[in-house]
């Protein structure tokens, strides 16, 4: 039997796949629409915050007190302003014609001069010629440029708390399950004793020891964020490579002489590969809202520039007057999530070579 | 209605509004605050007098006043709280109110002098005598406060520390404690036994502990409270609209404190420079919005009292200034950093103070915020910072409530303003009375603000309330925000 | 006869989309099995004859899997249209299965009394107690020894072929009228697949219990089974008793399969025949004969067109051009 | 090494399995006797085939002589070195020369790992552990090399486990234990998932590999053909001992065990007119657990031959012929 | 089995003892202290203060008293609250929290899991895409959007619900139910997510065929064969959740005012009321490695090829 003939039967109808693994990954996530467009919009968002000092944006933190709470229009801004004065005019007149409210009186002098105001120069002031599409906030500044610049911080925490969760998280619970005994007992209560502590102390005194004035406290902030968000994930990680590390692939490997971390590191950890996305892409926005309450401790990007975190506890508060406040931040930051969410399962099933045959 | 979260119902260990709020139901000093005014109005005593020099304070108690197990109140009810809160072992903080103006006291209270050397004295069950310090033309008024309020030996001794449950308490005040589930509520009921207790219109009131201000607003609107004690800032847009909204001004300025030592705000023109470009009343109409107002003055406008004013807003002043100490236009003026401590208003001014700086002057400023405690111990104790936001709400109703803060290692003097001068002035207004006294106070107020701008004062705090007062009576809106239930009735 | 046929499947087709194409495991299959008697079915693995037998219990994973076509007659009822409550009542009851790996079949987390205990209390309405009565004895006919003490444990405490006997103990708990047994034995000793098979035999007279024995054992095939199936890449390519396939199989497979036995009784150590070449990837197949490659006796045709199945003599079929385009 | 030399000698390997039964407070704990004394020695260059009944311990002895479970007791000497004894970095080294193809091929495949990267997994541990000085070309090389040497085309090398079929996957596991040149393979049940056609395959692979690389084979199987074809020696297990052990042509020309007895009338062959025709032996009685320490023959409750003192004592491995021994009563002088 | 669990037991006294230690030096490490307010106290109070609490000895000798009080479950006085024992604001607090919180977990890991199986079920049709958009809408949501939210729905619009409030009150149970889906909410996302993920892993598996061969209905399958073993990853997570739920349910005590420990405990450490936070770490650590115990004992009876030695 020649080996070409060998060749033409080995063969025959049988598909040679792509050399390269990463290529053949990609291939499998092009395939996958969800995670094809979850992986286009965090590319704009990226995209969009890392050049946002390019993009044809007012600036964050440039306010105009004649523009404060305005909704989202696509009018100009000073004509946004006057119908809103006429609103709260209309509103304060009806009232002191219904209730009798005099009180109200001086408080629709005031409306009814600023609207004077705007009015004469509306033409003239290039400041109302602004649209601000997203409307703005309490010192009147573009809600727009407030939540693309807010992404900076919120996406830059987002990933470095999911890289260090899951680097240290899975390493940290990959030995503990694999190796088990005592070491399994002293990482996990290592771990314990981690969840365990004052969190909030910890990270003032943090704060308190590395603070310097003028200097902003986000390397702070990173660490403060990494010292507990591998807990969980720690724990999970451990819980599943208990349940793998029986399988015979493994002994497999344990028989060729593969030592402890090739077993972890090669053969188990990328079996935990879907438990592992799902759960850091769960993660994922925690983080994001952890930065707002660290921010209160007072770690973070400092005022006037914001975070998504921020801007959506700011907006929450007056969600009722003015809604945009919390809608615009929120809903951007949702359709990150979102687009994050469908691009880890898409990877996960990418990376999963099973999945192909599975639906 | 709806309060913050009160710690303690103790007098003696009370400190903050949320406790004496709850408290002024419960208990009554010789004075008890007037409901429009809160200067002192007879109480437990009924009726006082002052020695020619001002030295002496004697009290004369009605005998109608009675604890709710109908023992009488009395003279040793009084000097018996005196002696506990101003004794070391209590650590009760307000300790230093009766330190600062009866004699003898703030000697004992440093565990230095016994108590035979307080000047209290119990002349009989009716009779209470008080030797001042100097001539503090408010000590009645002051005598409103809780730090002075009658405490019950009996239950006390009894039940340690355990003596403020409802059902071990006495209390002295038109209401009795009825129940009091700590972080939730405390229910009053009427005093049967209060000796002005046909005056008392209103049977019980439950008052929340709850602290979130927009829950309470909430539970305002739904009827489920009569009375927010405290708004929702953030809602201030259409709180400011409703008729039950009430707003007075408060014996409190908000501003912001240099340190002095640090550069370049040691530099007067610096100062002057940096408040002159800050346009508050914008600041309050636009950001604050809550009824504040905007101050160059340090002390609140009280009665017989001239408030002196820093520089006012004027940004061409305010870059001629700054050009004069070196920085025309802003160039190589150092960053400074504003730290504040985490609070959505807070951040709201600092932000637009920041802007005011950076149009009027053409300076860059960075803002900081961090955690209160933190916050405090930075500017209070470190002293590590060059311009920080402050506040400061007098606790009675004089000059001196403001000004004393600024005299050299004075505690609260965080900006370390030290002048020698200044705390002459302020040593000899002790002594002086009336009108001299105050003129005195003037020369002082004027010499540290319009003469040092020792701060930029920003605008002075009002109390804000949501009640519906043409379905309440007897609610008023006070200088000090206290109000005493006892006028308060439906219509 | 035909009263006596129990199950009668007809052109049954199933196929997997797949993301590399169509896969159609099962094309075309068609046989019928009567009271009592054995249907073996054997073919190179990948062959589609799990998938057959899958697709009558209706258990085809889908999505990617469906049934594209055919019927599956029980007593002359479609299972295949039944209802999920209807089907429910056959499984495990009428038919019961014995798949094909028991490392993977058993659920790990479960104790084998729990899980034996659960489908006898279903259909035969025992309660508990004697449900697990009857699993200990279904247990000791499959040769678990000391089973009471046993049957407490879980499937990892069980070696490979104590597990599949399990399964086994398990299908044949509640008598079903068809036992689809997928490679039953594989995982035994040929001791205990005796015993096995001879407990099959016996449940088979005894009840007339219709059995469908897939094996890779051409031994077992030759005791057991009555009528032969031949499998290969999805099609039966020849259909016989079992004399006639071993006496004189027609199709290339057929014969290539015989040839690469190792036989006990004929003990001539030379080089053991093999088939040339790997099994076709299913997907995709052009319309040909798939094993034409592999096929000494290729001829053009085989590369164009799927050969016919043409009957030879009755009961025996075979699709190969090899026996002409058709009867 | 001289031809007749042990490669691999295991004396009295011991394998007792702890479990617990009862509730967590009345816990009862006992052994199950999985391996209880095994012995035996494979030379260079030949094939001992391992039968058995199912559960009788032949994978756990395996998995034991590649010291994934560490024996009870016993002694496993791989080239005159004691394994059980050996520190854990000589284990490592001491491994290169031993590997193990497993059962089921699909389990013991990570299905994470391309079937190149599973292949030359092994190169790459100990090319890792600087046991192996090779470069990434050549193990590149070699992996290709070993593929087409099993039969599977080099361009699978990208493919995942799940894509192959039963009879590549097996393949697979066959090239990785290959790829050290390992001097003893492990097989344990290596053909039993296969079709005959492939299986034939994979055995012919066996055979050519072995007159290649000069292998030495323990060989699982339950399948008494596949022995007789791959094997030059075979050990006939039950519960947990060795009950004979003898050249393969003697062993089936002249079972003397009455357990080998059994198992040969039992194994069945490919042809229906003989198949109905054969007296098989039955066995009856109870397979006893293995789970209580055993006092006599293993099998004497099976046994038709049985005797008195085969409830009494344990027999032990007996030589009666050349190179042929017994652990049974009836061939004790 | 059991001495695995003894040995787990033995060990939770170097972890609390190391907890315990540590918080101690720590809370006392972070700047500000438990006296100091906008208002600065004169130097003489802060004395006696000081003085009053012992915290104006060596800071070891603090730490030996304090173990010391502990030991005989005394957790000392609050700093802030002036008239209550750590104990009793613990005791008040924490029943509340443990009531609310086991609700929501509850709830969150009975509809987690009941939304996980539909999903996993129906994967990629749209009961699936909608229940994990709910889900990721969920964990982006932050609590303090969802309460006030609800809070405005229920309460505010429909007056189907009060605004706030606690079960002891008038409106009784009523007062749980928002406060309860409000906390819930993330964590019945966490847990639709992750058991969608392993449900699906499960249903691939064979001897989930199995079941459906025997004829089992799906009810039974689902319940018997698929949650064990889906159920893994879930309970690792509902270990340390557990523990969380019941002290971060601070947004949601504030937004429905609801007497529990979550507000204590952060509002303790902003105080820097140090017995106070002891006595939360405390107990929440007591209660954290408890419930991550039991987690681990649990696996061994979910998953049988566990052992634990
Ligand atoms: N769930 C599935 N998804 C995708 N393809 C499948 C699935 N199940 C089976 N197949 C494919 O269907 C074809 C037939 O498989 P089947 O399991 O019936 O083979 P078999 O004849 O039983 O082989 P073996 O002897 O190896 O068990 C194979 O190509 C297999 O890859
Ligand atoms: N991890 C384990 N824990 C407890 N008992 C075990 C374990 N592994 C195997 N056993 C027991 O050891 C005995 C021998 O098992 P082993 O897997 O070696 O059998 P085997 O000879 O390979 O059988 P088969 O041919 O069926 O694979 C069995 O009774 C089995 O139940
Ligand atoms: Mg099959
Ligand atoms: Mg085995």
């Amino acid at each position: 039997m020649s080996l070409e003939r060998n060749q033409v039967i080995n063969e025959f109808n049988q598909q040679v796949k792509p050399v390269s693994l990463w290529a053949d990954a990609w291939k499998r996530l092009r395939r996958n629409k969800m995670a094809l467009i979850g992986l286009w919009i965090v590319a704009v968002f990226a995209v969009l915050t890392l050049m946002a000092p390019m993009l044809p944006i007012y600036s964050n933190t440039e306010q105009e007190m004649k523009h404060i709470n305005l909704p989202p229009s696509f009018k100009n801004a000073g004509q946004v302003a006057l119908e809103t004065l006429q609103r709260k005019a209309n509103q304060i007149n009806a009232m002191i014609a219904n209730e009798g409210r005099d009180d109200l009186k001086p408080e629709l002098e005031k409306v009814m001069a600023e609207y004077e105001l705007i009015k004469a120069e509306i033409n003239v002031n290039p400041v109302h010629k602004r649209v601000y599409l997203m409307g703005t906030d309490y010192l009147g500044r573009d809600m727009l440029s407030r939540t693309i610049y807010g992404g900076r911080i919120s996406m830059l925490i987002g990933f470095i708390g999911t890289i260090t969760a899951v680097f240290i998280g899975i390493i940290i619970g990959a030995i503990a399950g694999y190796i088990g005994g005592r070491l399994d007992d002293f990482l996990m209560r290592f771990v314990d004793i981690m969840y365990g502590l004052p969190y909030m102390l910890v990270v003032i005194i943090l704060m308190a020891m590395f603070r310097k004035e003028g200097q902003s406290s986000v390397i702070i902030l990173f660490v403060a964020i990494a010292m507990v968000s591998w807990l969980t994930i720690a724990r999970v990680v451990r819980g599943q490579i208990i349940s793998l590390k029986n399988a015979e692939f493994v002994e497999a490997a344990r028989s060729m002489g593969a030592s402890s971390a090739r077993i972890i590191f090669r053969h188990l950890l990328p079996n935990t590969l879907g438990v592992i996305i799902v759960f850091s892409t769960l993660s994922l926005p925690g983080f994001i809202m952890s930065e707002s309450f660290l921010s209160f401790l007072g770690l973070g990007v400092s005022a006037p520039d914001a975070s998504w975190g921020t801007l959506v506890s700011e907006g929450v508060q007056s969600m009722e007057l003015f809604p945009w406040r919390l809608l615009v931040p929120a809903c951007v930051m949702t359709i990150f999530l979102f687009a994050m969410n469908f691009l880890g399962d898409g990877l996960r099933d990418a990376l999963d070579p099973q999945s192909k045959n599975r639906a | 209605m709806s309060n913050g979260a009160e710690p303690t119902l103790d007098p003696t260990l009370m400190t903050d509004v949320a406790s004496t709020n709850v408290g002024i139901g419960l208990f009554e000093g010789l004075m008890a605050y007037d409901p429009k005014t809160n200067l002192g109005t007879p109480g437990v005593a009924e009726s006082y007098k002052v020695s020619p020099d001002g030295l002496k304070v004697t009290f004369i108690l009605r005998k109608t006043a009675t604890w709710s197990d109908g023992t009488r109140v009395t003279a040793k009810d009084f000097v018996y709280a005196m002696k506990r809160i101003l004794d070391p072992a209590t650590g009760a903080e307000y300790a230093y109110m009766p330190a600062m103006v009866i004699k003898g006291a703030q000697e004992f209270n440093e565990g230095k002098g016994g108590f035979e050397d307080v000047g209290i004295k119990a002349i009989n069950d009716t009779t209470v005598e008080y030797s001042l310090t100097g001539a503090a033309p408010y000590f009645a008024d002051m005598t409103a406060h809780s730090a002075f309020w009658p405490v019950p030996q009996s239950a006390v001794e009894k039940y340690g520390t355990d003596w403020t449950k409802p059902g071990n308490i006495l209390t002295n005040g038109p209401y009795l404690l009825k129940e009091w589930k700590p972080q939730e509520y405390v229910l009053l009921e009427k005093n049967a036994k209060y000796w002005d207790q046909k005056n008392v219109k209103i049977k019980s009131i439950k008052i929340y502990a709850s602290d979130n201000d927009s829950t309470n607003y909430n539970m305002y609107k739904n009827g489920e409270v009569d009375w927010m004690h405290g708004i929702a800032l953030s809602k201030i847009d259409e709180i400011k609209l409703r008729k039950d909204y009430q707003t007075s001004a408060q014996v409190g300025t908000y501003y912001y404190c240099f340190n002095v030592t640090r550069k370049p705000v040691d530099d007067v023109r610096v100062r002057k420079a940096l408040a002159a470009a800050i346009d508050k009343k914008t600041l309050v109409d636009k950001v604050t919005k809550g009824g504040q107002i905007p101050t160059d003055s340090w002390v609140p406008p009280m009665a017989g009292y001239v408030p002196q004013k820093g520089i006012g807003f004027n940004p061409e002043e305010a870059k001629k200034l700054l050009a004069a100490a070196g920085y025309p236009g802003g160039k190589d003026f150092p960053t400074l950093t504003i730290v504040y401590n985490t609070n959505e208003g807070h951040k709201a001014i600092a932000e637009y103070i920041q802007q005011q700086w950076k149009n009027n002057l053409g300076i860059d400023v960075t803002l900081q915020n961090m955690e209160f405690k933190t916050f405090l111990d930075l500017r209070g104790k470190a002293h590590d910072f060059t311009i920080a936001r402050h506040g400061w709400i007098g606790d009675y109703l004089d000059p001196n409530t403001m000004l004393d803060l600024f005299m050299t290692g004075s505690g609260n003097n965080d900006g370390l303003y030290a002048d020698p001068e200044y705390d002459k002035l302020i040593e000899n207004a002790r002594l002086a009375k009336g009108a001299a006294r105050m003129k005195i106070l003037q020369q002082a107020d004027a010499m540290y603000l319009t003469r040092d701008q020792g701060m930029i004062p920003i605008y002075h705090y009002a109390n804000q309330d949501l009640i519906d007062t043409t379905k309440w009576g007897g609610w008023y809106a006070t200088p000090l925000g206290f109000h005493s239930f006892k006028y308060m009735f439906k219509k | 006869m035909t009263d006596d046929v129990i199950l009668q499947v007809k052109d049954l087709k199933t196929y997997f989309k797949l993301d590399e194409g169509l896969l159609k495991a099962v094309d075309g299959v068609s046989f019928d099995i009567k009271k009592g008697r054995t249907l073996g079915i054997v073919g190179e693995s990948g062959s589609g004859k799990s998938v057959t037998n899958l697709a009558i219990m209706k258990l085809i994973p889908s999505p990617p899997g469906w049934i594209a076509g055919g019927e599956v007659l029980l007593h002359g009822k479609d299972i295949l249209k039944m209802s999920d409550t209807e089907i429910r009542e056959i499984r495990g009851n009428k038919i019961s299965m014995i798949f094909q790996d028991p490392m993977t079949c058993l659920n790990p987390f479960l104790r084998i009394s729990t899980q034996m205990i659960e489908t006898i209390v279903l259909h035969q309405g025992l309660d508990k107690k004697a449900a697990k009565d009857k699993a200990i004895e279904m247990l000791k006919l499959a040769g678990i020894p000391a089973p009471e003490k046993r049957i407490d444990q879980y499937p990892h405490q069980f070696s490979g072929g104590m597990r599949q006997r399990v399964m086994i103990a398990m299908a044949l708990s509640c008598n079903p009228e068809i036992l689809i047994a997928d490679e039953p034995t594989t995982a035994l000793d040929v001791t205990i697949q005796a015993q096995i098979l001879e407990l099959i035999n016996e449940l088979s007279e005894r009840l007339g219990t219709a059995v469908i024995l897939i094996t890779h054992s051409l031994g077992v095939v030759a005791g057991m089974c009555d009528e032969i199936c031949v499998m290969y890449a999805g099609r039966i390519v020849e259909k016989a008793n079992a004399d006639q396939i071993f006496g004189e199989p027609k199709h290339p497979y057929t014969m290539g399969l015989i040839k690469s036995v190792p036989r006990l009784d004929k003990t001539t150590k030379e080089r053991l025949y093999s088939i040339p070449g790997q099994p076709p990837n299913v997907i995709n197949l052009p319309d040909c004969c798939p094993f034409f490659p592999r096929c000494e006796y290729a001829k053009d045709i085989c590369k164009q067109k799927y050969p016919p199945v043409s009957g030879i003599s009755t009961g025996r079929s075979v699709a190969c051009w090899l026996y002409g385009g058709g009867n | 090494m001289a031809p007749n030399e042990n490669l691999l000698e295991v004396r009295d390997l011991k394998m007792h399995f702890p479990f617990r039964s009862g509730s967590l407070l009345s816990e009862k704990k006992g052994f199950i006797y999985a391996v209880d004394g095994v012995n035996f020695a494979i030379r260079k260059g030949e094939t001992l085939g391992l039968v058995g009944e199912s559960g009788c311990g032949k994978s756990t002895t395996l998995r034991a002589i590649a010291q994934l479970h560490k024996p009870t007791g016993g002694e496993v000497m791989l080239n005159g070195q004691d394994l059980v004894k050996l520190s854990r970095d000589n284990l490592i080294k001491a491994r290169k020369s031993m590997q193990l193809v497993f059962q089921d091929p699909y389990a013991s495949l990570n299905p994470r790992m391309t079937s190149g990267e599973i292949i030359s997994e092994p190169l790459r541990i100990y090319k890792k552990r600087g046991v192996l000085d090779i470069s990434q070309q050549e193990i590149n090389d070699r992996v290709e090399l070993l593929m087409e040497r099993v039969g599977l085309s080099r361009y699978f090398k990208n493919r995942y486990p799940h894509e192959f079929s039963g009879g590549q996957r097996q393949r697979i596991g066959i090239a990785r234990a290959l790829a050290l040149k390992p001097d003893l393979i492990l097989c344990d049940e290596p053909v039993s998932a296969l079709d005959v056609s492939i299986q034939a395959q994979i055995l012919n692979l066996f055979k050519d590999l072995q007159d290649e690389f000069q292998l030495t084979y323990l060989f699982v199987a339950h399948d008494l053909s596949v022995i007789e074809y791959i094997s030059t020696r075979v050990a006939v297990m039950y519960l947990g001992a060795i009950m004979e052990i003898s050249a393969s042509i003697d062993l089936y020309k002249n079972p003397l065990h009455p357990y080998t007895q059994a198992l040969l009338s039992a194994a069945p062959i490919p042809d229906p007119v003989i198949e109905r025709k054969r007296q098989r032996i039955i066995l009856t009685g109870d397979v006893p657990s293995p789970d209580k320490k055993r006092t006599c023959c293993y099998f004497h409750d099976r046994c038709s031959k049985r005797m008195d003192k085969c409830s009494a004592s344990i027999p032990t491995l007996h030589e009666v012929g050349t190179d042929h021994n017994v652990a049974c009563f009836l061939y004790h002088d | 089995m059991a001495k695995y669990i003894i040995r787990r037991l033995l060990s939770l006294i170097p972890t609390m003892f190391i907890i315990i230690t540590l918080s101690f030096f720590l809370i006392r490490v972070a700047p500000g202290g438990p006296f100091s307010g906008e208002k600065g106290l004169p130097e003489q109070v802060q004395q006696n203060l000081l003085k009053k609490y012992h915290m104006d000895e060596p800071l070891f000798r603090q730490y030996l008293r304090y173990f010391g009080d502990v030991l005989i479950g005394n957790f000392g006085p609050s700093l802030r609250y002036k008239e209550s024992s750590v104990n009793e604001l613990i005791a008040q607090g924490f029943p509340n929290s443990i009531i609310l919180g086991t609700v929501a977990l509850a709830l969150a890991t009975f509809a987690g899991i009941c939304v996980g199986i539909l999903s996993a079920l129906k994967q990629n049709r749209w009961q699936d895409y909608s229940a994990m958009s709910l889900a990721v809408i969920g964990i982006s949501v932050p609590l303090f959007v969802i309460g006030p939210v609800l809070q405005l729905v229920f309460a505010m619009n429909l007056k189907w619900l009060p605004v706030s409030g606690w079960i002891f009150s008038r409106a009784g149970l009523k007062t749980l139910i928002l406060p309860a889906l409000t906390l819930a909410f993330p964590y019945f996302a966490y847990i639709a997510r992750l058991s969608r993920a392993s449900i699906l892993e499960v249903l691939r598996s064979d001897y989930v065929r199995t079941a459906r061969s025997k004829g089992l209905s799906e009810g039974i399958v689902i319940r018997r064969h698929v949650l064990k073993g889906a159920l893994l990853p879930i309970v690792s997570y509902l270990g340390p959740a557990f523990a969380g739920i019941i002290t971060g349910s601070i947004v949601v005590e504030s937004i429905f005012f609801i007497p529990g420990i979550g507000k204590i405990f952060v509002q303790s450490a902003l105080n820097r009321d140090y017995p106070l936070i002891m006595g939360e770490v405390i107990v929440y650590s007591l209660f954290l490695v408890t419930m991550n115990f039991l987690v681990d004992v649990l696996y061994g009876f979910l998953d049988p090829r566990i052992a634990y030695k």
